[in-house]
């Protein structure tokens, strides 16, 4: 059992850090000031539910690795995020998409969470649950913005759209580790939160004048470390000061 | 001049003047002036720090650093705001700011090599910048004064944490302690330059004090500074890099202060003027960011102008 | 002595082996196919100079370090590249006028070094020599091309002029090591080389409409360390499979 | 029809048809289809591993994979050339990659992460780039048969270099090992796929083996890929991850070879229709390179235009 839930763990914990290190690459570089204060907000969220997660995780492995060990010193292959929340920032529309879409998932995921058998799962549910809900709506608001905005802007968010829909599908699958945490009723199903995805983003996509593509080939292979290139770069900065001077603390 | 010497009363009897109020036009400009350099060395100021988000060491450390960026983003906003308040818009400010025709603190165009100086930035600069902003509180213009208050809150707290840092490296192995002197190293002589030149040699002084917009010299905040600083240098264990620097019991009319050693004018003349390591970085970065945001905030002013539209033609039915 | 040799050998390999690595970060993005063959001809030729260097490097020093182990495994602090040579690569105008500006110093102090007292510094000059003369053609054909090309390409030059001169002034300047080298006629004297430096980089200005600025406020530190902070990611990259990995061979 | 037999008659002669002969429509389009094809694969196979010059563990390596990625754009070179003499030209057959309207191997469309890929690239997908090359060594049109001469003796040393780092890495530690595993479990399938459909399946080949642009037929040159590889994967003590291969004496008319188990022409066909892991990776970045360079093509070609007119006016002085 602990072994399903740790590695499950991981993959929760993987998602909130690689798609908070990506919003967190913003930091100063933002189009607005208001964002230069949102984005690091975002990334703070993101980066606090995967301590907790990591935290967790190395008490469920009973082995003494604490949230950095797991953060910092595993490989490539190791990480078992989904493909959309390592995707490059590339602009603000693809950023503000990829938010939407890992909290559109996100949100129901931990209200499900909430009645979790887990203690410590309830726990990281009830303050997750609430940080979700305000990246949906800041997204949420950026999409529709961008989407109903300007020429270019509808372009670029179009663009954005059809570039990392293929990603979503992902979120939803279920890794053997998933069904059995999922068949012990301590971590939610993720099949289950299509409908509440699919009307969070449709509600948005309504506004924002966008359309929903139907994906026939979806982009699969995070949750199994099969990593995209840009994956190595990440990491090499990620873990570059913990590897240049192994063994120290911080 | 009936009017200024009105004015200067109400400065002398310590009454804040707010937007409103009439106020001479050196007044205005010198606090816009001010303001927005002071706004723009805290936009500025998120980029050598934020250099190391991605690098962090630790998740912990990682989180602490963003949400000091993130403090000091909001800093520049309300400095921004209150600017705004005499008359200037942020886009006129950032567009001065980009073009080089308005400055921000020379501190900021130093590189940040190394992870220590995440905390000697905290400790160092935010405490330089601390010492020269407390008398700010108490300005004589209201906006500027209650911005102050709560960027110096959250600056003490700032310090506090890369002081805190610099203690775990201190506590740690030698090539940790080696990065914090290092750091160090590079970094005291630019924060005594933060208080800018000598009082001989300063510009906007003498008016600025007149109008309580400045209290104290540079020479006297220097001092303070070094003589709060060296003492949490020695606890860390570390050396301040000047040869020439002795306590000396006489000083401060005899509690007791430190001389200490010639600073290096030519580097701090060379920096102002655009020709530090990382001028041209700064700017060059912020520059990115304003171009390639345009066409975000080009959409957001469409968006809501669609909105507005929309609701005067419903209202309208 | 042997000290003072191994530093200015470290400036040398770091030099070559930092270009090197810039101008290797284009592989497979130039700007036309033949360029995607000659800049890692000039990759190739830097990174080959660089292994030369450590290695003899390694030798004077005696304690066993190899080229990888000087390449590879020092901080940040402890290299003693030029800033020139790390500055990012930005565009094409940028790449060509940085290669040229490096190898139009490097020629002539190759050459000197022909005569050196030190035989092994002679073998590697020997080789070297050419290959800088190859460098300072194609790049200098491409300043000349893209300063008389179209308007845009000339702003382009122009602001690469602008930006990368400041840096210049490093690759003259003699560390005491250096000076030690060069007093012991191991080493040429870098001072002694502007002349040459000007008349190479005149003649090309000349046909490429460009000026050169006076430069009042040179950029130094590389040679004490004092990189920019483009470096930190450029290490990260660079040492990151033997960090990860430590103590292997591959 | 009379030209038709008289070309074919030449082909089957083992003549070379050279540019300016005359040829069937139908083979000239075939040879521009498929050489243009080759020539993008060399130019996006710069790519995956272009992904790991910056990271390579060693200087020795790093300059090998340098030259190797070199030695891919000098042959899309010479097939951009070998194309050429067929009426098109490299602008066009660029666009039309950019465009999607043109293909290039599948295989260059899955990711590179980590460096025992690099091996296995050489190894593996040269190794079978080598096998469906060797007999275009001898194909009917001159200028390709000639360029794949060349092509083919730089792909042998590739793959004999890709062999050896993978020899370290399995002489390595047991991470090194693993890694050199991993990376033979993710490329092994998608190596066979490079042969391309079975021949049962497969469009293009009976005409081509006709005009002997293509002399043996898919399945016998995946057969062929595989017995040679497996008792190599073998020597590097790394298992080849298919359970159902097994030697079948009968095999290759009784000298021997291996069965082996389907491959899965679902993600075969995933890929191909542009729906691989890197598909839209590799086409931005080629399109980022082309259109960041447009500026650089302009400023040579006005150059060029500036310095011919110059030299006109100075002859007609």
């Amino acid at each position: 059992m602990s072994v399903a839930l740790f590695n499950a763990l991981l993959e929760l914990g993987d998602d909130h850090l690689i798609l908070g290190h990506r919003v967190s690459e913003w930091c100063g570089h933002a189009p607005l000031l208001e964002e230069d204060l949102a984005m690091p907000n975002m990334a703070l969220d993101n980066i606090g539910a995967s301590r907790n997660i990591y935290t967790y995780a190395g008490e469920v492995e009973g082995k003494g690795r604490d949230e950095d060990q797991l953060a910092y010193l595993r490989l490539d292959r190791e990480y078992k995020n989904c493909l959309l929340v390592e995707r490059p920032n590339e602009d603000f529309a693809h950023t503000m998409l990829k938010q939407l879409y890992f909290s559109a998932f996100m949100e129901p995921y931990w209200q499900a969470a909430l009645s979790s058998s887990d203690e410590t799962i309830r726990g990281i549910a009830g303050k997750a649950v609430k940080e979700m809900a305000y990246h949906i709506r800041h997204a949420g608001e950026w999409v529709i913005r961008l989407g109903d905005g300007t020429e270019e802007s509808a372009k670029r968010m179009k663009e954005a759209v059809e570039e990392l829909t293929p990603y979503v599908e992902e979120l939803f699958v279920m890794s053997a580790d998933a069904q059995e945490c999922a068949d012990d009723g301590i971590l939610p199903d993720r099949e289950a939160l299509r409908a509440q995805w699919n009307q969070t983003v449709a509600n948005i996509f309504d506004q924002a004048l966008l359309e929903l593509p139907e994906v026939k080939y979806p982009q699969l292979g995070g949750r199994t470390g099969h990593h995209g290139e840009e994956m190595g770069f990440l990491l090499a900065e990620l873990q570059y000061v913990q590897r240049a001077y192994p063994g120290m603390s911080w | 001049e009936e009017f200024l010497a009105a004015f200067q009363a109400r400065i002398d009897r310590e009454e804040k003047i707010e937007p409103n109020d009439p106020m001479p036009e050196g007044y205005r400009k010198t606090l816009i002036r001010q303001i927005g350099q002071h706004a723009h060395s805290e936009i500025v100021g998120m980029l050598p720090e934020g250099n190391w988000i991605t690098r962090a060491p630790s998740l912990r450390r990682k989180a602490a650093l963003l949400a000091k960026v993130q403090d000091e983003g909001g800093h520049g906003l309300y400095l921004y705001s209150a600017a705004e308040t005499l008359g200037v818009s942020r886009e006129q400010m950032t567009e001065e700011l980009l073009s080089g025709k308005a400055k921000y603190s020379s501190i900021f165009n130093y590189p940040t090599p190394t992870w220590a100086d995440m905390g000697t930035i905290g400790w160092l600069v935010d405490g330089a910048a601390i010492m020269n902003q407390i008398p700010l509180c108490r300005c004589s213009y209201g906006p500027y004064a209650r911005a102050m208050i709560r960027v110096c809150k959250e600056e003490s707290f700032h310090q506090r944490q890369g002081y805190e840092l610099l203690i775990s490296l201190c506590n740690g192995t030698k090539e940790q302690k080696d990065m914090a002197q290092d750091s160090i190293n590079r970094w005291w002589w630019p924060s005594l330059m933060m208080f800018g030149p000598h009082d001989a040699d300063s510009s906007h002084s003498e008016q600025s004090m007149k109008w309580k917009i400045k209290r104290f010299s540079n020479d006297e905040l220097r001092q303070k500074f070094i003589d709060a600083t060296v003492p949490q240098a020695e606890y860390l264990g570390l050396t301040v890099p000047d040869p020439d620097l002795k306590w000396n019991p006489e000083k401060n009319n005899g509690k007791g202060g430190y001389d200490h050693g010639e600073i290096n004018w030519v580097e701090f003349w060379q920096v102002v003027k655009g020709h530090g390591q990382m001028n041209r970085d700064r700017i060059k970065a912020r520059k990115k960011a304003w171009n390639d945001g345009e066409w975000v905030r080009d959409a957001a002013l469409a968006h809501a102008e669609k909105r507005a539209a929309r609701q005067t033609a419903q209202a309208a039915e």
